[in-house]
């Protein structure tokens, strides 16, 4: 009993000491980045390195970048996550393999993914400084976060689909597809939100791949600047950029914030049309 | 390959329609559609079933009656080859299907569950809507007709005693269906398959007297169309449909093994061995 | 709209401190010559250097001069910019000698108090190895890089100037015009004159200021075409206010 | 295990998929060792953790020092992040009104998309000053590790809330009916059940924590030394990369790669042991 | 707040052990232990159980029987109020349990479950070892020296007859049980707290006839000093163990409701209203 009362003290405690920094942190950035938003600052080009000027093109490669990752990713992603936990036994040495490669590509830090991409896809590939370079190099970044979360969701799908499935002669891919993959769609989600995170917030890996150039790209073999590399440049490389590196935080925010709304959505959707619960 | 039939329509129909409730027990023709030849099961190194050898005849309703834990639901798993779900599960002896040794690991093996369906102990509705969870297996072989659909999940409702019950409510959620309705979609939705062989895990223990009723008659029912292996710890619902009976017991807290095997009357007011006869007597229904 | 094919492309890539004044001089060349996109891609002075001698880009960035061994490839500085040691504005230390500066970065001063400042440990910010600011400044004092006992170490500019504000008792140099912009917009941080003579813009400038390094365009071979036409942009008196926007100094010419 | 045509096809592309993968963790190893042989080729091995220091321009190249900071401070990070970002999950799941908990959620979801070098300016601006009051320079392993700790909590609270998420309603109505309490509940069924979702989660942020560059370049204070205590400035493996590689040439950017490469070597190291360590009972 | 009694060691261990079997349904003191009065319960908007008025006495076995889906299950979860975890479920009327308000908002809910457990048709097992599913309750419950514990696992596995089969691998995990033991084991965990209700949702139905008989000897043997509210699909197993019960039956295709209830030998012998005589003598066992 008391040890009950003490958990509830001590997890309300926690939570509020995790939402008491973040909401500072975002509070700094929303103080200090609210005064230069406005719908010019959204539009427009950059101008005198990102002192003044807006953010329009860094904008849409920012969007951009992140819609080649997660087109490429998620369906790679998610494959070998069915792979592993539908297709593989949990302890065979190829799942085995598999899974430690993985567990290594998520601890490679993000600029030796920047030099690994620069080297293959611009020059090996021949892509160049390009989107498409920085968005493949996001999607191999990605892509262990994706498949750990997907394998787990599916692998926390109760067994009893799977083997009443097998009985009516269902294949499994109509399993996977009908009950496993629809009550796996919380963690699905949860590991493209995280995914979408992750390479929103790159920095180092853009770089040397997607580029540094602001202008509004004409193909996805432009180079594009990302949000994240401008607010670095702004804030580390450029005197008198910490106000619009504030503003730039601020709105790669707001995306993500509308992206992450948006996907929620249409999954709750999806979902109710599924009916998984009650 | 493929072993599944091309669905026709007709077949379909014609045998939706169930004929009525037959005599009882005394059977039809002693063909032998499984052989069961040596079977032993093993989960990782644990024993389950040891040298089980036994015929299941077309046509006919055989019974499997034992303690908790004696391999019954092993022994079914065996025949529609759900043991291949089952990692570390290990089988050995013979077993064979309509001549075709079901073991091959070249069988197709989903025709095969097609042809063997199988109900659980515990129900296991799709988290989908009443009707979907009909539609689902019959659409994945290849029926889509909305209007063939429609007729189907009705016939196979009304056999089981549910249609009254849920018509008003096809697009809901199946898992707020009581237990017992519950089981009863399961049994329609192995039914709207139209299986060969239907392997029934105590498809009873689940449902009260009623419905209970209407499962059991629905079997009988099955009796001559369909071959029916059904797992029952009910003696008196055993005696009274199955045309034979097998008695499963666990030797020594080790493997289970099939003691006794014969037509049903024998097995409940002849048994041979002494084991067989505790058991259909000592136990309470 | 011009046809997609007249357009030529310009790469330049390299240094981090050019970047944003290649970025602005690009943009203006673009503006005189039309269907010419100019692309400036950073990763610092040595992946311009091998950029430029791969043919990667046409044209590298270095903040530095040229190495001995980088000699096969051609420079040319479009601005200068000064190195001055900066330390918080609550430090009352006003000046430092060479050989006090030298003790500091070596660690045989370790408190302000020795050079009359408060009882406070000194906190030596330095920069990252290979850097052409800290080679300049090693150079200048006559150091080597490992005789240097930092307690903090920095890459780019602004990081020095930060970690300067957020603690009283640290000394960093950073580059003299970005230093003096933040200084002038009130950030908590003061230039100390070298050898007597203060840290300006104006000193780099007349190169009265003793350290001082160039920011050079580098090529492989002798510039044709449209690198030499943006060289010779680059070095021209047309882009001096975009210079001096970046706090850099444009070159006498 | 014989499969019908359609599942075989699907099992086809699935591992050719999960080949491709496999693949990139292949190019980006070979692609490693390409860059770093040529100091390799030159320097044996054991110089790299006998040397005096790390002078790579004259020709010293000791990296354990870099190699214990970014075990340091990784291990920092995901000893705080663990509890915590558990905590958030279950505070989400189990504890918070329905409103409080959406809110809750949105908030973590947010925290990970933000940059790191936000993160890392944030705290070069906020945390280091306050630390540094306690004890100079203020950029330090602690300011690393709690910079780290805020960027790694996101990943942590959002896997095992999606685990918790997937624990069967039976599980939670029968801890219930036995007159669990919440806290009984969560530690002794939920927790466990979503047990391996929970080590996948932690085993990500770990190497989030590990691969961190931007961050913790602004914060740790990048002195190559032995911390001897939290306050003391240091570099993780990371950090050396993205400082020294913009302007490296020769030797010294191929000895920048061997400590790409050691960093590898970690993490395959620290798998491994996490491997032993949490070898799992599955129960199904 | 807190109505958990402090846990002795001397009363858990004294009933622990249990008494021998009991002669049979005629009952002990009539003393109302749970009062319910005009209960109504709705999901969302479908009503399950509609003006339901019955008194639970104190040691005696309340059997409640009825065909599927007329709300059984519905009101087992009102009494140890389960109902909480069901959203947009609403309960109205007045629950009594030992002279306290059931239906109290501020009642220690925890306690209150103690108090009154329950035993589901499915069994669930919670995915750790079998050990630790005994254990975990009684740890809740403040009861954490080790040796304590495991003689109250033997205890309670004895008692439902597990002991035998499971002793030498209690760290194993509880899911790999079959699911009779699966059972068996749920009402062991059930017993190990030593509640003073048992509410048991078909508990049996997923036994085998040993085992069945193994629990129902067990049930019989908590007559007095427990108070049995069971809900039983099998007539005959009420027959002999109850000694009241209820029958409840589903008006219009609408909500369940209470049609007869009283002594268990007059419900099955003389049962006042016909559909209640309908229903014990048509359906079969
Ligand atoms: N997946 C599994 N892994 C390991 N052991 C198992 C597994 N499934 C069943 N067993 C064991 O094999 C033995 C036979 O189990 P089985 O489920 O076939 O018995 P059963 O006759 O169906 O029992 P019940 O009547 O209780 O359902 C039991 O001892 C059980 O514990
Ligand atoms: N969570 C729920 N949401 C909506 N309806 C429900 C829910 N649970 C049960 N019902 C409905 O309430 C009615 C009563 O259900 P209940 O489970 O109480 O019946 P039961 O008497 O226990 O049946 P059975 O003998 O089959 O277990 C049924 O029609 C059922 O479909
Ligand atoms: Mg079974
Ligand atoms: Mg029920």
């Amino acid at each position: 009993m008391t040890k009950n009362v003490l958990a509830t003290g001590l997890i309300w405690l926690m939570a509020a000491l995790v939402s008491g920094v973040f909401v500072w942190l975002l509070s700094d950035i929303l103080i200090h980045g609210l005064p230069q938003l406005s719908w010019a600052f959204l539009a427009e080009a950059p101008e005198n390195s990102g002192r003044s000027g807006g953010i329009g093109p860094i904008i849409v490669s920012t969007l951009l970048i992140l819609l080649v990752a997660m087109v490429t990713a998620a369906p790679l992603g998610l494959a070998t996550a069915v792979l592993l936990s539908e297709f593989t036994r949990y302890d065979s040495i190829f799942g085995r393999l598999v899974r430690r490669s993985l567990d290594v590509l998520a601890g490679v830090p993000s600029i030796v993914f920047g030099l690994f991409g620069n080297a293959f896809f611009c020059i090996y590939l021949g892509l160049g400084f390009s989107i498409l370079s920085g968005g493949l190099t996001l999607a191999c970044m990605v892509l262990p976060i994706l498949i750990r979360t997907a394998e787990e969701g599916l692998q926390a799908a109760p067994n009893d689909y799977r083997l009443a499935a097998a009985a009516l002669g269902m294949p499994r891919s109509a399993a996977l597809v009908h009950l496993l993959l629809p009550s796996a769609a919380p963690a699905l989600l949860a590991g493209l939100m995280l995914g979408v995170g992750r390479a929103m917030a790159e920095t180092a890996a853009l770089i040397f791949t997607s580029g540094y150039v602001d202008r509004l790209p004409n193909s996805l073999l432009d180079s594009g600047r990302a949000l994240s590399v401008h607010i670095y440049d702004l804030s580390m490389n450029v005197a008198g950029g910490d106000a619009n590196a504030y503003s730039s935080a601020l709105v790669l925010i707001l995306l993500l914030f509308i992206i992450n709304t948006i996907a929620m959505s249409l999954a709750k959707q999806w979902l109710y049309r599924r009916v998984v619960s009650i | 390959m493929n072993e599944i039939e091309p669905v026709d329509k007709t077949r379909m129909n014609e045998s939706y329609t169930l004929g009525p409730l037959q005599a009882g027990p005394p059977c039809c023709d002693p063909e032998p559609l499984i052989r069961v030849d040596n079977l032993t099961l093993h989960y990782r190194k644990k024993p389950a079933l040891e040298n089980v050898s036994l015929d299941i005849y077309k046509g006919c309703i055989t019974a499997l009656i034992g303690p908790s834990g004696c391999g019954k639901t092993s022994f079914l798993s065996v025949l529609n080859r759900m043991t291949d779900m089952i990692p570390d599960c290990r089988v050995s002896g013979k077993v064979h299907f309509n001549g075709k040794d079901l073991r091959d690991p070249a069988l197709n093996v989903q025709g095969l569950r097609r042809d063997i369906g199988m109900i659980f102990q515990k129900p296991v509705p799709f988290p989908l809507s009443i009707r979907r969870n009909i539609e689902l297996p019959l659409r994945e072989h290849g029926i889509s007709k909305q209007a063939e659909l429609n007729d189907i999940t009705q016939l196979v409702l009304q056999d089981v005693g549910l249609w009254d019950e849920v018509k008003g409510r096809l697009e809901s959620s199946a898992l707020a269906l009581s237990g017992g309705q519950q089981q009863r979609l399961c049994i329609a939705r192995a039914l709207a398959l139209k299986p060969k062989v239907l392997l029934m895990d105590e498809p009873c223990s689940a449902l009260d007297p009623i419905s209970s009723g209407v499962v059991e008659d629905l079997i009988q029912r099955l009796r001559g169309k369909y071959t029916v292996v059904i797992v029952t710890h009910n003696l008196a619902q055993a005696r009274r449909i199955a045309n034979y009976a097998g008695f499963f017991w666990i030797k020594d807290q080790r493997a289970g093994c099939l003691i006794e095997f014969g037509q049903c009357k024998q097995i409940f007011e002849a048994p041979v061995h002494e084991l067989t006869a505790a058991y259909v007597s000592g136990s309470r229904g | 709209k011009s046809d997609e094919s007249e357009i030529e492309k310009l790469v330049l890539t390299g240094s981090s401190t050019i970047a944003p004044l290649a970025a602005e001089i690009g943009k203006r060349f673009e503006s005189l010559h039309r269907n010419v996109r100019v692309d400036v891609q950073t990763g610092g002075s040595s992946r311009g250097v091998s950029d430029a001698r791969a043919g990667l880009a046409d044209i590298g960035m270095a903040s530095r001069a040229l190495k001995d061994d980088e000699k096969d490839l051609l420079q040319f500085t479009v601005a200068l910019d000064g190195i001055s040691v900066i330390l918080n504005k609550a430090n009352p230390v006003e000046a430092l000698s060479k050989q006090q500066i030298i003790d500091i970065y070596t660690g045989k001063i370790t408190s302000w108090k020795q050079v009359g400042g408060n009882d406070a440990p000194i906190t030596v910010v330095n920069k990252a190895e290979g850097r052409s600011t800290l080679e300049l400044f090693l150079h200048h004092f006559g150091l080597k890089n490992t005789e240097v006992k930092p307690h903090v170490i920095i890459g780019d500019n602004q990081q020095g100037i930060k970690t300067v504000v957020g603690n009283p008792d640290a000394i960093g140099y950073v580059s003299v015009g970005t230093a003096e912009y933040e200084a002038s917009q009130g950030a908590a941080i003061k230039l100390l004159p070298l050898e007597g003579i203060a840290a300006s813009v104006e000193n780099v400038r007349n190169r009265s200021f003793p350290l001082s390094r160039p920011l050079n365009l580098v090529t492989r071979s002798e510039p044709v075409g449209l690198a030499k036409d943006f060289i010779e942009f680059a070095g021209s008196p047309q882009v001096n206010d975009l210079i001096e926007a970046q706090y850099f100094v444009p070159v006498p010419r | 295990m014989s499969l019908s045509r359609a599942d075989r096809q699907l099992l086809a592309l699935l591992r050719g998929c999960a080949l491709l993968s496999a693949v990139i963790v292949l190019l980006i190893l070979l692609f490693l060792l390409r860059e770093s042989w040529p100091v390799l080729r030159q320097v044996p091995l054991l110089r790299f953790v006998t040397d005096a220091s790390w002078h790579p321009v004259d020709g010293l190249y000791q990296l354990t020092p870099m190699l214990s900071a970014t075990l340091y401070s990784t291990l920092g990070a995901v000893l705080l992040a663990t509890p915590l970002g558990i905590a958030s999950a279950v505070f989400s799941r189990y504890y918070a009104p329905p409103f409080l908990a959406g809110l809750y959620r949105r908030l973590i979801e947010l925290l990970a998309g933000i940059p790191s070098v936000v993160y890392g300016f944030w705290g070069l601006i906020t945390l280091a000053p306050l630390i540094g009051r306690l004890h100079p320079p203020g950029v330090s392993l602690l300011t690393g590790i709690l910079i780290l700790t805020l960027m790694i909590l996101p990943t942590v609270a959002l896997t095992v809330d999606a685990a918790l998420a997937a624990v069967p309603i039976a599980y939670v109505r029968g801890a219930a009916a036995l007159g669990l309490s919440r806290w009984g509940l969560i530690s002794g069924v939920a927790l466990p059940a979503a047990r391996s979702g929970i080590i996948a989660g932690i085993i990500l942020a770990a190497g989030r924590a590990i691969g961190e560059t931007m961050g913790v370049l602004m914060v740790a204070g990048n002195v190559v030394q032995q911390p001897l205590s939290l306050f003391d400035s240091v570099r993780t493996l990371t950090a050396n990369i993205a400082l020294e590689m913009a302007y490296a040439t020769g030797e010294h950017r191929a000895a920048l790669f061997v400590s790409g490469l050691a960093l590898m070597l970690m993490v395959l190291v620290l798998v491994g042991t996490a491997e032993l360590l949490f070898r799992e009972r599955r129960y199904d």
